[in-house]
């Protein structure tokens, strides 16, 4: 395939050429941090409270986004926040996605007994309040980044399960499989070639949306105060923002902006992910 | 179907209480205690036996409706949670009451529309409701309706200055069936932010699902026989494809509106909302594990019996279910 | 020779099924002969409901009878451990009724026909590339259409791979459930010639189920006539179809209207008639 | 000879717009005179279904139709404001589908599906609605009438579903209905009863049927004249013992040599030559050209 062909099928799809670019940009800006000439995220200033943003009467050339109640550089803040994003949409997203397809997967292809107890347990899972089962935990192994990953992983794999689960159970029923057993294919590779590739395409999606979802929970956690305390990030921004609503309403906002289109990029990932991936859509 | 789920919810919570760091005998009494009081203490609530037998004293005690005394409140638990859990209820069903009213204008504009303006701006909107999540969309709806446009308040369930006096705990409806309209009207006012963001997801999903199987439905041979009789596009849209395309919507309405239930939690606490979520972060960052146990049981109870709501209606509106 | 001795297959009817337990069991074939020669077709013919398509699958040791064998080769399918099993069913294909289902939709037509000779170790990569080539070119299609995949095909064309996969591994027998049904008649009588050249080069044995009795007719050289899951009449289809004993099989026989003008043929009266059937190459023969 | 009811003349359908454009009918002529079976063949993509839904309006909304008239009791279809045009089905233009188990409404019972039509197509009131709903079963020979009508589609079987199907569309008391193979979906015993329930009712009602089949089986026993479509293009009509004894088109002989006989096993299958379709879909390429360079 030639680079041409390339641009075609990016543009064919903008869904997916917006997304991915977004998805780098949110990378690069995380990885580069430490290479921009940023003020520290942490350094407070007792003269510089409550800053506005440049386009606001009051504002200070050296703060261009403002600073929040501690004086602490808003723009410096949201870049570094980046960083704790990255982590955990990467962390949590690929460990809920490989827990639950792979729980998907077997409760799904074997069915009988194990699917009955799996089935059974995810049930359960989604009995809980998802912030219930992340507050819990964070109880139990402390405040922190790792904290935040299990508890996305412990809410998102059942999401996987469940789909998963369901798109074999309908797999299974298909006449190629029925061919495959009949020419003799051994398990693993009815799983892996034929069962497998079938999946994908929607696995992908659901991590694009799995991602997303990471970044929003890791930004209630924060935000109540249950994530890291030594890094800066955009749910430590709102919290601080909420208190100041009426006073630095600017606060709170540039945070909002920043998650919204980060969730935003992802929906619009998943959804080209599942328009490009589809053999019969695609034509 | 229910029972195994509540089973699976109670050993999880067993276990959960097990794991959570720090003996709960330890967090209840002084510092001072002797030794021999804490083995008392132990005995008295059983800690000193098996972890099976545990299990099984915990399940009685659960099943007479028992849920322990909150630590940190000095209350029965199960007393706290009943007086809060209306005004959970309360939010939850209007936020229900909200997403599918608009849900379910949004799917049939879009569709009778198709092609046409109206279908891209609902699907736009629907989008972005749906990537948001609802703690961004009360975020976002306290700075737009509350900051920016002083329209609604931004906490409590209505003003502290208001002296109306309510028999039950469900001011909403209580206010409403004894037509008290102006308290009513109050009340809404406070809910209103809160319920709209709850719903706002909600709204999209049901949206797009019954958008989705309403133009599955249109493309059926029943539609367009419908339309072979001579049907005006409305008609068959409202009589023939929405009763069919419901079906579908039932089922995942079901399981969102479940995770709706669980968003309470967080929208209770941003909005200082006086539901049991809100008394869930209370209990949390006081470590009170009965009155956390007992919220969660509560949750469970409530998700298993929507879920059961739901394959009732699903029952009613698709006669091949009726039958089996 | 394939055989299904006195087969009696029940399945678990899931509409039955209440909320706890197990679906209660529904028989869908009762006490069924059949019997196929190598380098025969046996036709099942029946409606919709008449257990045509079970019988079919329990031939390939898909179901387990309730009563009764099937046997391969003089062995009991249901006596052998499941390796045995999976070396027996290389002796025995199907091609099915819905080619876009039979086929991954994510593997390409090249994979789906090599795919046989790799998963069992007879041939390399390479050496099963070749050999999907030539399957490609024995159904009559070009080597470029192995770089397509299924949805790129026509349903007639899909239907070839069907057929090139279920030879793949030169089997004995196949069976071959309502392949055509889903075909325009131009596409069906190309499929079908297939399916007679193959026949003829490999003396396969094989079943094929339709509902269409006047393709079983021109393919077949016996027939088991099936209703309510159980054989009504089998015989040598020139028999079965010129002197039909059983009167479910002569209503079936008088339904299938002819591409021949009979004006009367609708009529109450003509129906008691059971003759009308045999006549017909006659009153074709007045027309020309 | 009486005049026709329905004239179809030069209809081109396409689908899609601009560039992308596929044209689906080409130039179609079609006639039916009151009262008569007009058999309509040919195999899928040949264009025979968009022909009927052409003519009742409900074309999918990515086709247009490009050229021609649709003359309907002397007024022209395509010229009636779409309101006009949507009241002419169910009194004077029914239809009969292919698939009976689809056709029915899930989720409504029977009696509903009847009785819509009547109260609010054809005046009835809710009671006479009824009665005549119960007759109308009784016509279409369902002998549990009272009992059909409280039930839900899938607790009919096929046969019953296409009956009821049938009963409406003849509710009306319709000029022409339109049958999209009604009885392919059918097991054949069930088709044969089917096809003499259609040609009783026509014959007493006097309806005009246009008859869409893929089965010239099916057209030798119903029709009583055929039209053969292929390309989107009428490539041979008239009377059905001409067409099916004495083809005229090598298409049509090439279709008949195709179809498998029960009545002479050594005949049929002779597979429809690939030259021929080529070159009939290039004459048919071709006339697009002309068209649009005309």
């Amino acid at each position: 395939m030639n680079l041409t062909r390339y641009v075609d099928t990016a543009f064919a799809n903008p869904k997916l050429l917006i997304g991915g670019l977004g998805l780098a940009i949110i990378a690069a800006i995380a990885l580069a941090a430490p290479l921009l000439p940023l003020q520290d995220p942490l350094d407070q200033s007792l003269f510089a409270q409550n800053l506005p943003p440049f386009w606001l009467p009051g504002h200070d050339a050296s703060y261009l986004l403002g600073t929040d109640s501690l004086g602490r550089d808003l723009l410096s803040r949201l870049v570094w926040g980046a960083r704790p994003v990255l982590i955990v949409m990467v962390l949590g997203a690929a460990l809920s996605g490989v827990v639950g397809v792979i729980v998907g997967l077997v409760s799904g292809y074997l069915g009988g007994g194990s699917d009955a107890v799996l089935s059974r347990i995810i049930e359960v899972f989604m009995a809980f309040p998802p912030m219930l089962l992340a507050i819990v935990l964070v109880a139990v192994v402390g405040p922190g980044l790792y904290a935040v990953v299990i508890s996305i992983a412990l809410i998102g794999w059942t999401r996987f399960a469940r789909v998963v689960r369901a798109e074999v159970l309908v797999l299974r029923e298909q006449d190629f499989i029925t061919a495959a057993h009949l020419l003799g294919y051994r398990w693993f590779r009815i799983l892996f070639q034929e069962l497998l590739p079938n999946i994908i395409p929607m696995v992908l999606a659901l991590l694009a949306l799995e991602m997303g979802r990471a970044i929003v929970v890791e930004a209630i956690l924060a935000f109540i105060g249950f994530s890291t305390s030594d890094m800066a990030t955009w749910g430590g921004i709102l919290a601080d923002g909420r208190n100041y609503i009426y006073q630095a309403w600017w606060i709170m906002t540039l945070p909002i902006f920043a998650i919204t289109l980060s969730v935003l990029t992802l929906s619009l990932l998943a959804d080209g992910l599942r328009l490009a991936l589809d053999p019969v859509i695609r034509r | 179907m229910a029972l195994p789920t509540l089973l699976g919810v109670m050993v999880v919570v067993f276990v959960l209480i097990r794991v959570v760091p720090g003996d709960p005998i330890s967090m209840m009494i002084s510092g001072e205690a002797s030794p021999d009081d804490i083995a008392k203490l132990r005995e008295a609530y059983g800690l000193d036996r098996s972890i099976p037998v545990q299990f099984l004293y915990f399940l009685k005690t659960v099943s007479t409706g028992h849920l322990g005394t909150s630590i940190s409140l000095h209350q029965d638990v199960l007393e706290l949670i009943m007086g809060r859990l209306p005004a959970t209820l309360e939010l939850a069903i209007l936020a229900l009451f909200f997403a599918t009213v608009l849900g379910v204008s949004f799917a049939l504009t879009s569709v009778y529309w198709r092609g046409r303006w109206p279908e891209v701006a609902v699907d736009a909107a629907n989008a972005l409701a749906l990537a948001l999540p609802e703690f961004l969309w009360a975020l976002l709806l306290i700075l737009l309706l509350s900051v920016s446009i002083p329209l609604f308040p931004i906490s409590g369930r209505t003003d502290p200055s208001n002296a109306a006096v309510f028999h039950t705990q469900f001011y909403l409806f209580e206010s409403l069936f004894t037509a008290r309209f102006s308290d009513f009207a109050e009340i809404l006012r406070h809910m209103f932010l809160p319920a709209i963001s709850l719903a706002l997801p909600l709204t999209a999903v049901i949206g797009r699902v019954l958008k989705s199987s309403l133009l599955d439905a249109i493309n059926q041979d029943y539609v367009l026989l419908a339309r072979a009789k001579g049907f005006s596009p409305l008609y068959v849209l409202l009589r023939h494809a929405l009763p069919n395309a419901l079906i579908p919507t039932i089922t995942i309405t079901g399981t969102q509106f479940t995770l709706l239930v669980g968003g309470t939690v967080l929208i209770e606490l941003i909005f200082a909302y006086p539901g049991i979520g809100n008394m869930l972060f209370g209990a949390a960052i006081n470590r009170d594990l009965p009155l956390m146990q007992g919220i969660t049981i509560v949750f469970a109870v409530v998700f298993i019996l929507i879920n059961i709501c739901i394959d009732m209606s699903y029952a009613l509106i698709n006669p091949r279910v009726r039958l089996d | 020779m394939l055989e299904a001795i006195n087969v009696s297959i029940a399945l678990p009817d899931r509409s039955q099924k209440s909320l706890f337990g197990r679906a209660p069991l529904l028989k869908i074939i009762q006490n069924v002969d059949l019997t196929v020669q190598r380098g025969k077709v046996v036709g099942i013919v029946g409606e919709s409901g008449s257990g045509k398509s079970t019988i079919g699958r329990s031939l390939l040791g898909l179901y387990r009878p309730v009563t009764g064998k099937v046997m391969l080769e003089g062995k009991d399918l249901a006596s052998l451990s499941k390796e045995e099993l999976r070396e027996a069913r290389f002796k025995i294909q199907m091609i099915f009724q819905d080619s876009q289902s039979s086929l991954n939709p994510r593997r390409k037509i090249i994979d789906i026909l090599a795919d046989p000779f790799v998963a069992n170790g007879r041939a390399s990569r390479s050496d099963a590339r070749n050999k999907a080539l030539a399957l490609l070119e024995r159904v009559g299609m070009r080597p470029a259409h192995g770089d397509r995949y299924p949805h790129q095909l026509s349903g007639g064309q899909r239907q070839r791979i069907g057929i090139a996969r279920a030879i793949a591994l030169e089997p004995s027998y196949i069976v071959a459930d309502e392949i055509v049904s889903g075909l325009d008649v131009s596409v069906q009588a190309q499929v079908l010639a297939l399916l007679r050249q193959l026949r003829a080069e490999n003396s396969l044995g094989m079943v094929f189920i339709s509902h269409d009795l006047s393709v079983v007719r021109t393919l077949c050289d016996d027939v088991v006539v099936m209703q309510h899951g159980r054989v009504v009449e089998a015989g040598e289809c020139t028999r079965v179809f010129n002197d039909p004993r059983n009167d479910y099989t002569k209503k079936l026989l008088r339904a299938v209207p002819l591409p021949v003008v009979e004006k009367d043929w609708l009529d109450e009266s003509r129906r008691c008639d059971s003759e009308a059937v045999t006549e017909l190459p006659s009153a074709v023969a007045a027309m020309r | 000879m009486s005049k026709a009811l329905l004239q179809v003349s030069d209809l081109g359908v396409e689908i899609g717009t601009g560039k992308h454009a596929t044209r689906i009918l080409r130039g179609v002529n079609l006639e039916i005179k009151p009262g008569e079976i007009r058999g309509l063949v040919g195999e899928s993509g040949g264009g025979k279904t968009m022909v009927g839904k052409a003519i009742t309006g409900l074309l999918p909304s990515s086709a247009v139709v490009s050229s021609g008239r649709i003359l309907f009791q002397e007024q022209n279809l395509l010229e009636l404001p779409a309101k006009n045009r949507r009241l002419l089905l169910g009194t004077k233009i029914a239809m009969i589908l292919q698939q009976p188990s689809t056709a029915l409404n899930p989720v409504l019972r029977i009696e509903n599906q009847i009785t819509d039509v009547l109260t609010r197509r054809l005046g009835y009131d809710r009671k006479s609605a009824r009665d005549y709903a119960l007759e109308l079963l009784s016509m279409v020979h369902i002998r549990a009438p009272e009992r059909v009508l409280r039930q839900y589609p899938h607790e009919l079987s096929g046969g019953m579903c296409q009956r009821v199907v049938i009963a409406i569309a003849f509710a009306g008391k319709p000029s022409l209905i339109v049958a999209d193979e009604p009885t392919t979906a059918l097991d054949v015993t069930v088709q044969f009863e089917i096809l003499k329930l259609i040609k009783e009712l026509q014959a007493k009602t006097g309806t005009a049927v246009l008859f869409v089949t893929h089965d010239l089986g099916v057209v030798a026993k119903i029709c009583d004249v055929v039209s053969v479509i292929f390309a989107g293009r009428i490539l041979e009509q008239g009377r059905t013992e001409d067409v099916i004894g004495r083809p005229a088109h090598p298409y049509t002989q090439a279709l008949i040599a195709a179809s498998p006989r029960l009545d002479r096993p050594d005949a049929g299958l002779q597979p429809v030559p690939g030259e021929l379709t080529a070159s009939l879909w290039n004459d048919a390429v071709a006339s697009d050209l002309e068209q649009s360079h005309a």
